[in-house]
């Protein structure tokens, strides 16, 4: 117990001291994970809706796909993203390993399936006649989906919600295509990751429990977002 | 003709719905698309109004064929035809932007559009709910919601589902009369499906009687369903009620729908001479009312009877509430559905 | 503008703590910073190969010498060593506290059956813990997988310790403080590099529960190199500040701040370019 | 392109030859992840339907709450429970750090947050007048739940495919809990860690590959059974 | 008593939708609840069948106050009523099982239960969808599963929020000759909303009229929305159709429901001497009904008015359908809602 109160107080300090390596940190985690989830939810959300709306031979198949794709490791996400980027990759000319541009290339496409996936199945749970009401009053598909991505808006929020947990919470990735270097590509979890290498156990928690603190800043900022938008 | 529609089908998994060999709907009317439950009234509107496709047969509309792959075409004529459903889903938003939702996407501007949206409320009596959350709206304000909203569109044509399903009496009398005014106005097309005759007598100009998928003649008036029992002397009747029962030629069925024509059917003062071909029941008039160039009487024989007579035929005033009667069914008015 | 250095390193120099003292001093001498990639051995040389990165710096000297040999690099700089030690459980049961022989030491290991956690992870650690077991009289077995690099069947092998019986060797492929927390769970032997057991033993509130049963070896030594990636083969490397950074941590400026890094007053890394610096 | 194709052969010759210790692997991750899958879906279904349900003044945090919890790195629940089960922790005795149990252990409460944010999202689309026809029907509380959870299948099934998903896929916890000790508590991704660790790029993009292979025949089989129910 | 309620309110945001100061329902009744949209009819059913807590008042049922915290004691109080919801849902399962949930939920075997579930089906003609896919039924179908779920249980309440809203002219027949026979045989409280005039006449045996939430004395019959126009002579009238209009006292309003009491009006033939406590408005007969005790004339003067006479009124026949009438509204049969 004593170990979770060090780790409470390390943390609380942290905060408190405003320490500048602290906040270079959390500014790159939180740059680097929402943009990653704002270009998932751009991206999978269509692609979901797409998914949803179509009745095509082999819809099923897709969403399996999908399915699976929840499952790819930060591993390969990293291998697969390192294959084009690094310099003997198509792309190693634009210098993109190592930075914060290749983490949010990687854990772009590792929370894309988790945006697609969940925007589908709240999707699917939409009464159709909500799509059939917009078509009737002339609504194109253009509008139409809008109409009923708007209905779905709590499932989405949800699937953003989780897209960006796992971002922030992800280390594979970030550790692999960021490299953890000091003062450019440290994310929180990659910090975390080296204190525990350390042995600095306590420091660890203490970055999880200020990461675990600002996600809840995040989440409760959406969370009145929301709110307004339910008046 | 506006609609026209050439072996339309709809199957729903083995089951098929509805199986038109061809039909025609007029421009300018108010057609009535009746017919007991299940009948495929609403799988028809659906297509009718470009939201389902059929599973064989071509529809035309405005003389030509309707492409049901091309979202383009489907897109411009749900821009003519705009279907009220049975159960109307209002969006989760205000009662406002429910209705103006179609203008908007008409690309109405915002004032033009406040003013349409009050207007159309103003008419379904709904004027003072315009900033109310829509999705929680009780069932007859939210069917009143959704015909503002289908009406604020003018649309050329307008599909009405059991508009009047659960509208409170006054509504009911007002909703008549919009879509009577409308009507005569605008010369809207206008395609409803009702369960509700008296609202069908008084709207209804051209009708089209569905009865399993396929059109009827029917004027669905006395339909109802029997048991088909065989007596001893080989002889089927059809049970109706209690103890009413009518003979039938079909006896391969144990199970039929009957309909009466209330034209054919007689009211007679006490047992008159039995005639072979008919049967005599006797009743009571429980309700006359007017029906245009008739006045339909309502026999209670155990079950409620329309009978049709024309408004000139004399004495007719003889038979006054209560009074009891003998109703003749002649075979000829005995249809099988 | 920034000059910015790009080096691949394992964790063991970061998680040392060293590199805390030796880029900050060479950043004020040179303007140049220097951007840190820590990974595995394996993968640090890899990203050299890959021209990832500018530098390298790492312990593996006969994978190290390949990757001059192959023109990777340029050339392999000599900066320093520490050595590793055999730690183990405070009871003993094999019996190898005050050896100095490493060798003998894991043959009595084998010998007990007494558990045994190897990093397996390919480091330098392995490396030399693969030595060690090669040269000693333990029946080995060979493990071999197959696959396929460039469109060709190549193999991989590694040795390990024939298992009959009971399983006593466990290779769990992690860091070294991971294989150090693991040992001290299972009460086990390890071979550990000197930084990191002190790192553990000393470093936390509480402690480690293994002590150094072997060391002083010279088969123990434990010998870093850095090595600038050779621009012939990638023009983009930043081939004069790697070669800068070399000749700095050679000279005796980095040489004496390496002699003078103490981690909880004990001193980790010798320096091999100028031993004798003060 | 060679690297993938390179990696794709390597995983074929793997999946063929049947190599015995991939066997192992794979049999510990589709059994660690299973386990604290189902584990889940065990605590985290009710939670979520108890949550969703129930109208209590504080609802929202507690949403709020959970949709913080998808973002705890691994690295805070492996340092959570190695402290509680280390030999020095409180459940030290049982001897469980570095075996499957605590690997099953650290995903359970890694994936828990995922199972229950989704059903509480799933339920929440189901419209409140099943649960009302349950009750006015005579349903028990227990009677009225099922009935819900049944019409919120397809969002609670997608839940449980993404725990799956997040579970298998994961390194952080499988690495810190178990050990990564070969023959023991080696899993797909800790595996494939250990071949990146130490530069093996094409294993560690081959063992990738079985895995997705896998966790595909595993969301065919869900597919299936979820295609049986539909009828 | 079965139900008394005392205070029962209950709000939604801002506003009120019930408010009762006290009702009483007596058990082996049929009960009618009426109203207009909006009412609170379904608000009130969800209460009355504990799926829903007033926000304050206390309600009796058996003449316990019913604890609307205790999960239990809610539980067993459902178990005795059942409601048929206005929009029913049914399961996402086979009408089969859908129909056996009430009975599965109460221990009722398996061979029971399909006997029981095959006898409701058929009552409400649905035998045949036994297999059907529940959640894909028409409209009607729909509504006459959920009757038949309902009936399956024998409830000893059973709430009804218009049961009849979709389903076909034979089954509203139908149904409303098994609610009588239930009703009947068992002595099973009923309690109906409906806006379908005729089958509250049939069926209802005490009616609870509510108006905007409050229970009111009116019968239902005649209401109207006006608008409140004040005239050069500073009197209000409350204007109806287009050229009908009331002289109302209240001024405060723009907007009235006016009812007017069809007992209280009078049919007169050709202009009176004017009295001037009254209206007079020229009309014409368009119904004629049977209403129990009474006779229930339908008089178009723009709106369709219903007058109500004592069946042994003299003279009443010459009131014949088509026939012209003033129709006289003394002051007293304005009722403010
Ligand atoms: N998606 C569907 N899948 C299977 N059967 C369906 C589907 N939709 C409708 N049906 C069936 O098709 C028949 C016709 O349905 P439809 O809704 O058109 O009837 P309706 O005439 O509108 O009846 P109602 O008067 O009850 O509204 C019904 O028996 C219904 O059970
Ligand atoms: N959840 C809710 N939130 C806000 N307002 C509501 C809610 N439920 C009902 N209302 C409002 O309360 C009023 C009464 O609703 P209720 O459903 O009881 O009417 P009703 O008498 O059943 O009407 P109808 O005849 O149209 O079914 C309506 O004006 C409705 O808009
Ligand atoms: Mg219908
Ligand atoms: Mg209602």
């Amino acid at each position: 117990m004593q170990f979770f109160l060090d780790s409470l107080r390390s943390a609380f300090l942290l905060i408190r001291e405003m320490d500048p390596e602290l906040l270079t940190i959390v500014g790159v985690s939180l740059k680097v994970s929402m943009s990653s989830t704002a270009l998932a939810a751009l991206f999978g959300i269509p692609v979901g809706f797409a998914v949803a709306m179509a009745r095509f031979p082999g819809r099923r198949g897709v969403i399996t796909v999908f399915n699976t794709l929840l499952a790819v490791p930060t591993v390969v996400i990293g291998l697969f993203v390192y294959t084009f980027i690094s310099r003997r990759g198509i792309l190693g000319s634009l210098d993109l390993l190592y930075t914060q541009k290749a983490i949010i290339i990687g854990q772009t496409l590792l929370v894309l399936p988790i945006v697609a996936t969940f925007t589908i199945s709240a999707l699917s749970r939409i009464d159709t006649r909500y799509r059939k009401a917009a078509l009737t009053l002339g609504a194109n598909t253009w509008q139409t989906a809008v109409l009923v991505l708007r209905e779905a808006r709590y499932g989405i929020g949800a699937a953003v919600v989780a897209a960006f947990g796992r971002a922030i919470a992800e280390i594979g990735v970030a550790m692999m295509l960021g490299g953890n270097a000091r003062g450019f590509t440290r994310t929180m979890t990659t910090a975390m990751a080296l204190e525990y290498d350390k042995g600095e156990f306590v420091l660890a928690v203490a970055l999880g429990v200020v990461l675990l603190s600002i996600s809840l800043a995040v989440n409760i900022i959406l969370n009145l977002c929301q709110g307004r938008l339910e008046k | 003709m506006l609609f026209v529609g050439r072996h339309i089908r709809k199957t729903f998994g083995q089951r098929r719905v509805l199986d038109l060999e061809r039909f025609a709907l007029e421009p300018g009317r108010i057609h009535g698309l009746l017919g007991p439950n299940g009948a495929g009234k609403t799988t028809l509107l659906h297509i009718l109004s470009f939201l389902d496709r059929p599973t064989s047969g071509t529809l035309f509309y405005d003389g030509q064929p309707v492409d049901f792959q091309s979202q383009n075409q489907l897109r411009r004529l749900r821009r003519e035809v705009i279907l009220v459903d049975q159960h109307p889903i209002l969006f989760t938003t205000s009662v406002e932007a429910n209705v103006g939702y179609g203008l908007k996407v008409r690309g109405v501007p915002k004032t033009k559009r406040r003013r349409l949206v009050e207007q159309s409320l103003e008419l379904v009596g709904m004027r003072k709910f315009l900033q109310a959350r829509a999705w929680r709206l009780s069932g007859g304000e939210t069917q009143r919601v959704a015909l503002a909203r289908a009406l604020a569109c003018s649309p050329r044509v307008l599909c009405l589902d059991e508009p009047t399903a659960s509208v409170d009496v006054e509504h009911q009398i007002a909703l008549e009369r919009i879509v009577q005014d409308i009507h005569a106005e605008t010369g809207m097309t206008i395609i409803l499906c009702t369960h509700d005759q008296r609202l069908a007598a008084k709207l209804v100009q051209n009708t089209l009687y569905l009865f399993d998928g396929r059109a009827s003649r029917s004027l669905y008036e006395n339909v109802f369903s029997g048991q088909v029992l065989t007596g001893e002397d080989g002889v089927s009747q059809c049970q109706l009620g209690a103890n009413l029962s009518l003979p039938v030629s079909c006896d391969d069925a144990t199970h039929l729908k009957i309909s009466l024509n209330p034209k054919a059917l007689e009211l007679l003062e006490g047992a008159a001479e039995p005639h072979p071909d008919s049967r005599y029941w006797p009743g009571r008039i429980t309700q006359i009312s007017d029906a245009g160039k008739h006045i339909r009487f309502q026999v209670d024989v155990g079950l409620p009877i329309n009978v049709l007579y024309k408004k000139a035929t004399p004495e007719l005033d003889k038979w006054w509430i209560g009074r009891e009667t003998v109703l003749r069914i002649p075979s000829r008015a005995v249809h099988i559905l | 503008q920034d000059k910015v250095l790009k080096m691949s390193t394992t964790t063991s120099t970061q998680a040392s703590g060293l590199l805390d003292v030796l880029l900050p001093a060479f950043k004020k001498d040179t303007g140049i910073s220097v951007k840190v990639i820590a990974k595995g051995t394996g993968a640090a040389i890899r990203d050299g190969q890959d021209g990832n990165v500018d530098v390298i710096f790492v312990h593996a000297k006969n994978r190290e010498q390949a990757f001059v040999e192959e023109g990777y690099g340029t050339k392999r700089y000599a900066v320093m060593h520490n050595d590793f030690v055999i730690i183990g459980p405070n009871g003993d049961p094999a019996g190898i506290k005050g050896m100095s022989d490493a060798q003998k030491a894991l043959e009595n290991i084998a010998d007990a059956g007494a558990p045994f956690i190897s990093r397996g992870d390919d480091s330098g650690t392995h490396t030399k813990e693969q030595i060690l077991w090669k040269s000693s009289d333990v029946a080995l077995e060979e493990i071999t997988k197959t696959i396929v690099k460039k469109g060709s069947k190549t193999e991989l092998t590694f040795v390990q310790p024939a298992q009959e019986g009971d399983t006593w060797y466990f290779s769990i492929g992690q860091g070294m403080g991971k294989t150090i927390t693991f040992a001290e769970e299972k009460q086990a032997y390890t071979m550990a590099d000197r930084g990191t057991y002190l790192k553990y033993k000393l470093g936390r509130d509480a402690g480690l529960d293994l002590t150094v049963l072997c060391e002083g070896d010279e088969d123990l030594y434990n010998p870093y190199g850095v090595i600038p990636v050779n621009p012939d083969r990638y023009p983009h490397v930043q081939y004069d500040l790697a070669k800068q950074f070399a000749q700095w941590l050679v000279s005796e400026r980095g040489q004496s701040l390496i002699a003078n890094y103490k981690l909880l007053g004990k001193q980790l890394f010798y320096p091999d370019a100028m031993p004798n610096v003060n």
